[in-house]
């Protein structure tokens, strides 16, 4: 940050306010309140141990990686409804793929033919988006059913089934499922991606030229276009992304698994953008932060995996999480309001 | 003129169960040679369903086949399609109504029974602290599993609900619930869909774990004796059953006198695990 | 002389809307092009088919003689064309400094990597803004808490920046303050000293007449000519902006108005009307 | 219309462009073309007799009421994902009010206090919008999660399954379950109160002050504060209402089967954003037609129940839905833009 | 005479921002009172305290003696306010006269129901806007496709048709053409003839001396103090406005740049310097 000349137009103004500023900072407060309570509730009951937290890190690890993606979508100004079942086809194809009765092939080339193919949909998708003028809403929704849809349609035409098990041979052979599936001080190979994936879209965020250029496609497109950035390169490689953010949970679900079912993956698009909007992203796009995308699905994480270490009775779940997740959200929005009312 | 029969059902085309039915149907569609439409709702949706099996009467078919896991809820629609003259007859669910709504057989077991089993043979190994795994809170016949399971059991109930499309999160969720209670020795899952990820959750645990329907990796587990049983209802028949005694019965006229036929529960263990392997692969059980 | 940005015959139809008609313009190297003409009349659609956000609907445009087509505004921008929309082509949500750079951010390389360079952008956006006469706070802070002179001189700012042949201002001074506006037309100068060609927007027939060399005046989306500023003097331009008799009849309503209630504002009244005729 | 002087500014425009441009007309031709597939595809065999026809408007019906409600929400600026929930909780409420094993109370009754609780459900969901100034989309999200998961836990709860059925006597008995169940001039109740309720909010929109006030709040609630518009009494209403029209369906729903399922009208919330959608709304709010909105469910509707008609293999159902969703909107806007291309 | 409007030590902050501070103002009935000063200066936030956007900080506001508090805008419409934002607060997507009406909808009764009255709202925008010198083509056109002009006159035409003791317009004139920029002036002063108090905030000396009564300048949140028209001449109004030891720095630094290149540019930079230096 460059030197401050004193205004007298500005009040003092303390590190801990400006910190707060940040959009992602909020939802930390939310993140506390969230842990403190499991903590007190369910810290006896081993949500505190190593295990514990391993537990609600791995859960939140495959969240976030879809969420950070999903978030910088939404910063440009965009919504991807399909990431779900996208989840969905990317692990059916590569189990089918490498299967031995079917494709046969090492896993490590069966990720990188879905991968190809998943960027090639979500291509499609900003294709589309950008070229009807539609809104991504209604586009993705559409594609949402055409994929889940597809995937239902062609596994059965394969195997006769919608699971697709007994992969456990072929991914103990190939060295490249320990990228997905080994354990690395401790913690399991997701959260390691989750690290990775995270700090990398921060950054290309926020220190990077393309970084700006989403703000711009998300905060006012015309306006953007008007000054020269890329909105429809921009767009359309968020939505490639995506996909591709999906075909790294699928690869380490199915690798995980050693089977993959073509409901993988069902609501994954919603958890994803709840995540991203408890840590500061506006629907409206032009505003958020991928390291709140994170927070938020550590929140998500906590409350789903927190719940089961409660007395709780397990039917109040859903109510549970729903009111986790309001109480986080308001918390995060209060404690931003009260410290800064510079805006509207 | 072929034959024309619509299945509808209350399980999505999605699910691993369902998707066995529905190759029972096909593959009678085949043996028979009719041509049969199979149709099912996106989730456990009475409603849709109802209007499904509307759409179904006014298409006026040669007859139709139907699950009833809501018989209230169902009865105005069955009864429309008994009325407008078409023969019905149910499968899976609604064996203690299907007469009432003048549907000619059922096919099927229930599942309320099938849950009782699994919970007495849990009672049997020595089980005393079991949980449920419902993958759909609110399907009704998950539910019933579950709790013919509990009442099996002698135990007061405990349900763990999880999400159906997150392997990783079920996996997550029966953890936590055994590191939370360990004295837990006993866990039913309603599906493969939550069978498989149990599997990695249990791994290296001494308990009894049992899953009501069946799928390959679960086979394999059986033969390796990490699971105690599989329920299997044979469900190949409820989708293939239906189809030949309406090809019969409109064709011929003829019809079996038992309006009741039970295709389950059968129980697979390690035992006579190896057989099925086969057919599962075929998707027949 | 080629001309730096010629127009022949540009029309530009939205639906049933006739925007312009059969424009014809020339802007030459070195001079300040006025752009002038009522409400409506079609000048921001004119100067937005020069900057790549609309395609004329019929005509060409050429630049140094050869024939050009813009199909978006960074085509534009590649081109050499920098344009300060009316409109601003702002984003309320990023901080000023971001703001200045969109589209055109500096790079700074480290190891493999290409960068956003925020601090030298911050740096400049702080340095361009304060020569414009406006000391911002915080480069970080978001263009959205600016008042609306503020803004504005961000964009000015910017598009002075980056304008490299052309310069296309709309309506720039139009929220500005007297002194800022004064910083404008000296930028506008200097661009022009430069070599730049500069179209300039403006309402404002005394800022119209400081800097402007060629006046092109459009009235409902047709030209009504190009005037050198030696070919006519501030009234007969003042005319042409505003159609002389409509003026003049304000002028007599204003009087009537002053009549009905002499008492009070009679000379009040008296002293506008002379006002509104004489300068502006 | 008003007489209009002619303009040399102005090209002519003919009548067909100038009906084009109504938000809701481009939508029919999404219909024309949809009916069109289905009477050629699926003409044989009773898609197209009476009772193929009743069947698909009883469904359009019931989306149509919904959809009605949340076009009006959407084009006030905001979301309700919690209407889908709210049909469940509004119907296993009416049901176990009324079942003779637990309320006994009579259905009008137990109609009208349901409608009270969702009432009530929608002004806490505007509320919560509006004091927090959070998305509506993340509150409703929340607001679902805790509507369906009490709803659960107090079924089962009170009894013992997450079903409630055998409620046939006691509605037998009510006069007024033949307002939601009986039939007219042919047609099921449902589609009069479609039509009802279509035309009056689409009246309420185009020729009431109230109606100004919607297309005001949502197309830019600080311009439309600042001009007097009362913003949050507008959606607060609009959050009731649409909290209504999810309890005029759950009425429809339980009167018609006699039962009731904590599942029931899951995923309605996202069908009838689509609907909106389909039928010309903007996402982004201030934009859109009630009529529109009914067209679109119908377009779903005959999606939904035509494909049953046509021998389309199940396992594809989906790929049909999602490509017939797709191609509506594509058609509608292709076919808008066509005809006038005055916006960018 | 007790002030129509007036204002105490009003201080208006946004977190750390000091918007205002310590303002003391005072309107009378029939008096045009210009709010000049700087861009950032706080006009804008004044006014939207005074309109009701806002809630004062610190301060109290009186309307005719009494304290008020105006929790909304539509308070302070309710009280007789009327205003016209800078940023104008109209909807893109919405017809002419539904923007026009917007808040305070012309009524018919229809049997038991209270309808929108829409034939009346387009007639009455119509005729409004015509008097304002703009012929629209089409009262149902979205606000959206009118150029910044006609958008601006919408915005003024609806306030003056509702203003009811205090008009309040925020540089109503900065984007309109001379010809429109006049009217709006004559409305100006038959809005004061007709009792009302009139603030108008501009940047152009010449509107603000042609109709005001009273002029406060603002500078960087603070006043400079109240001048009556009679206390002052029109150069020590701009002088004011400009601070002007600023333009002066800026016509030695036009003489500079005019030096560097003389053969083609001394002339006119000298007058370009001459011209800023007098009128504006
Ligand atoms: N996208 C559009 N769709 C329809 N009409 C448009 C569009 N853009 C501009 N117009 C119309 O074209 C005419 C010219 O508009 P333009 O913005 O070019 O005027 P202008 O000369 O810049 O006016 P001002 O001085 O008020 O800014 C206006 O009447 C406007 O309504
Ligand atoms: N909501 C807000 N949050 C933070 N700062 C604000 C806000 N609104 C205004 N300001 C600041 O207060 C100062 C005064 O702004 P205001 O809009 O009142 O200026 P103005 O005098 O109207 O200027 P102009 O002539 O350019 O319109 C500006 O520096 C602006 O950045
Ligand atoms: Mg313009
Ligand atoms: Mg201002």
């Amino acid at each position: 940050m460059a030197v401050r000349t004193q205004d007298e137009r500005l009040r003092p103004i303390s590190l801990w306010q400006r910190l707060l500023l940040r959009p992602e900072l909020g939802s930390i407060a939310g993140l506390v309140v969230v842990f403190g309570f499991f903590a007190i509730a369910a810290g006896g009951s081993g949500f505190l141990t190593w295990a514990g937290t391993r537990n609600y890190l791995e859960v939140a690890a495959q969240l976030g990686i879809l969420a950070a993606a999903v978030a910088l979508l939404m910063i440009g100004g965009e919504f991807d409804l399909s990431v779900g079942s996208m989840i969905g086809v990317a692990a059916v194809m590569m189990a089918i793929l490498s299967h031995p009765d079917y494709g046969g092939l090492p896993i490590s080339l069966s990720l990188v033919i879905t991968l190809g193919f998943a960027l090639l949909i979500g291509y499609f998708n900003g294709w589309l988006v950008l070229r009807t003028g539609l809104p991504s809403f209604i586009v993705t929704l559409a594609m949402m059913f055409i994929l889940s849809g597809a995937n239902i349609g062609f596994t059965k035409l394969i195997t006769k089934l919608t699971i697709v098990s007994g992969l456990g041979d072929s991914l103990a052979k190939d060295p490249l499922s320990f990228l997905f599936t080994g354990a690395f001080l401790g913690l399991p190979a997701a959260v390691w991606w989750w690290l990775g994936v995270t700090l990398v879209l921060s950054w290309v965020l926020l220190r990077t030229p393309f970084g700006n250029w989403i703000f711009g496609a998300g905060g006012d497109p015309t306006a953007a276009r008007n000054v020269g950035v890329p909105v429809r390169r921009v767009k359309i490689t968020l939505f490639m992304l995506t996909a591709a953010a999906a075909t790294v949970v699928a690869a380490i679900q199915v690798m995980g698994l050693g089977s993959a079912n073509v409901l993988q993956g069902m609501g994954k698009e919603l958890e994803a953008v709840a995540a991203s909007v408890i840590g500061g992203c506006l629907l409206s796009g032009g505003y958020g932060s991928v390291i709140g995308a994170g927070i938020g699905a550590l929140i998500l994480a906590i409350v789903q995996q927190g719940i089961v270490y409660t007395n709780i009775d397990l039917d109040w779940f859903k109510v549970m999480v729903g009111g986790m997740i309001l109480g986080a959200v308001i918390l995060n929005n209060y404690l931003r309001k009260l410290s800064m009312q510079v805006r509207r | 003129q072929q034959i024309r029969i619509v299945v509808v059902s209350h399980g999505q085309a999605a699910d691993p169960f369902w998707s066995v039915v529905k190759n029972g149907v096909d593959q009678a569609a085949k043996d028979m040679n009719v041509r049969v439409e199979y149709r099912a709702p996106e989730t456990f949706d009475m409603v849709r369903m109802a209007q499904l099996i509307d759409a179904a009467v006014a298409s006026r078919p040669n007859a139709i086949v139907v699950s009833i896991p809501d018989a209230k809820a169902l009865e105005r629609s069955i009864t429309a399609a008994v009325k407008a003259g078409i023969p019905v007859v149910s499968m899976n669910s609604g064996s203690d109504v299907a007469e009432k709504l003048g549907v000619l057989v059922h096919v099927g077991q229930t599942e309320y029974e099938a849950g009782l089993g699994a919970g007495k043979r849990m009672k049997a190994a020595g089980v005393k602290n079991a949980i449920c795994i419902n993958q759909e809170v609110g399907n009704v016949a998950l539910d019933l599993r579950c709790k013919g399971f509990f009442d099996g059991l002698g135990t007061k109930p405990n349900v763990i609900p999880v999400k159906i499309g997150d392997p990783t999160g079920i996996k997550n969720a029966v953890a936590a619930a055994l590191q939370k209670d360990p004295t837990i020795d006993g866990v039913l899952t309603l599906g493969p869909t939550a069978a498989e990820p149990v599997l990695q959750a249990i791994e290296g645990k001494k308990l009894v774990f049992g899953t009501f329907d069946l799928s390959p990796a679960v086979l394999k587990a059986l033969s390796e004796k990490k699971m105690a049983f599989a329920i299997d209802q044979q469900q190949w028949l409820q989708g293939y059953l239906p189809i030949v005694i309406l090809a019969n019965y409109v064709r011929y006229g003829l019809l079996p006198a038992n309006n009741v036929i039970l295709t389950g529960p059968g129980f697979v263990t390690p035992e006579n695990a190896a057989q099925v392997i086969d057919l599962s692969k075929k998707g027949i059980r | 002389m080629t001309p730096l940005i010629e127009l022949r015959k540009v029309s530009k139809y939205f639906g049933p809307v006739v925007s312009l008609k059969d424009i014809d313009m020339r802007v030459y190297a070195g001079e300040v092009h006025c752009l002038l003409g009522d409400n409506g009349a079609g000048k921001s659609t004119l100067i937005k088919a020069l900057s790549g956000v609309h395609q004329p609907s019929e005509g060409q445009i050429y630049m140094e003689g050869q024939p050009v087509v813009f199909n978006s505004p960074r085509d534009a921008l590649d081109k050499g064309i920098a344009t300060v929309y009316q409109d601003l082509a702002m984003l309320p949500l990023m901080s000023i400094s971001r703001n200045f750079f969109l589209g055109r951010e500096p790079k700074k390389k480290v190891g493999p990597f290409t960068l956003y360079d925020a601090a030298f952008a911050a740096q400049v956006a702080r340095e361009e803004m304060k020569k414009i006469g406006i000391d911002i706070r915080d480069p970080d802070q978001p263009v959205g808490t600016l008042s609306g002179g503020e803004r504005q001189s961000v964009a000015i700012a910017r598009a002075v920046y980056f304008g490299a042949k052309v310069l296309i201002l709309d309506e720039p001074t139009s929220a500005l303050g007297v002194k800022e506006s004064a910083v404008v037309l000296k930028y506008i100068v200097q661009a022009k000293l430069r070599g730049l060609g500069v179209i300039f927007i403006t309402h404002n027939v005394h800022h119209a007449w400081a800097v402007g060399d060629t006046f092109t005046v459009l009235n409902r989306g047709r030209s009504y000519g190009t005037f050198k500023k030696e070919e006519a003097t501030r009234e007969q331009l003042l005319q042409m902006m505003a159609g002389g008799e409509e003026l003049e009849a304000l002028a007599v309503e204003l009087d009537l108005i002053a009549k009905k209630d002499p008492t009070t504002a009679a000379q009040i009244e008296h002293k506008a009307a002379e006002e509104l005729h004489k300068p502006n």
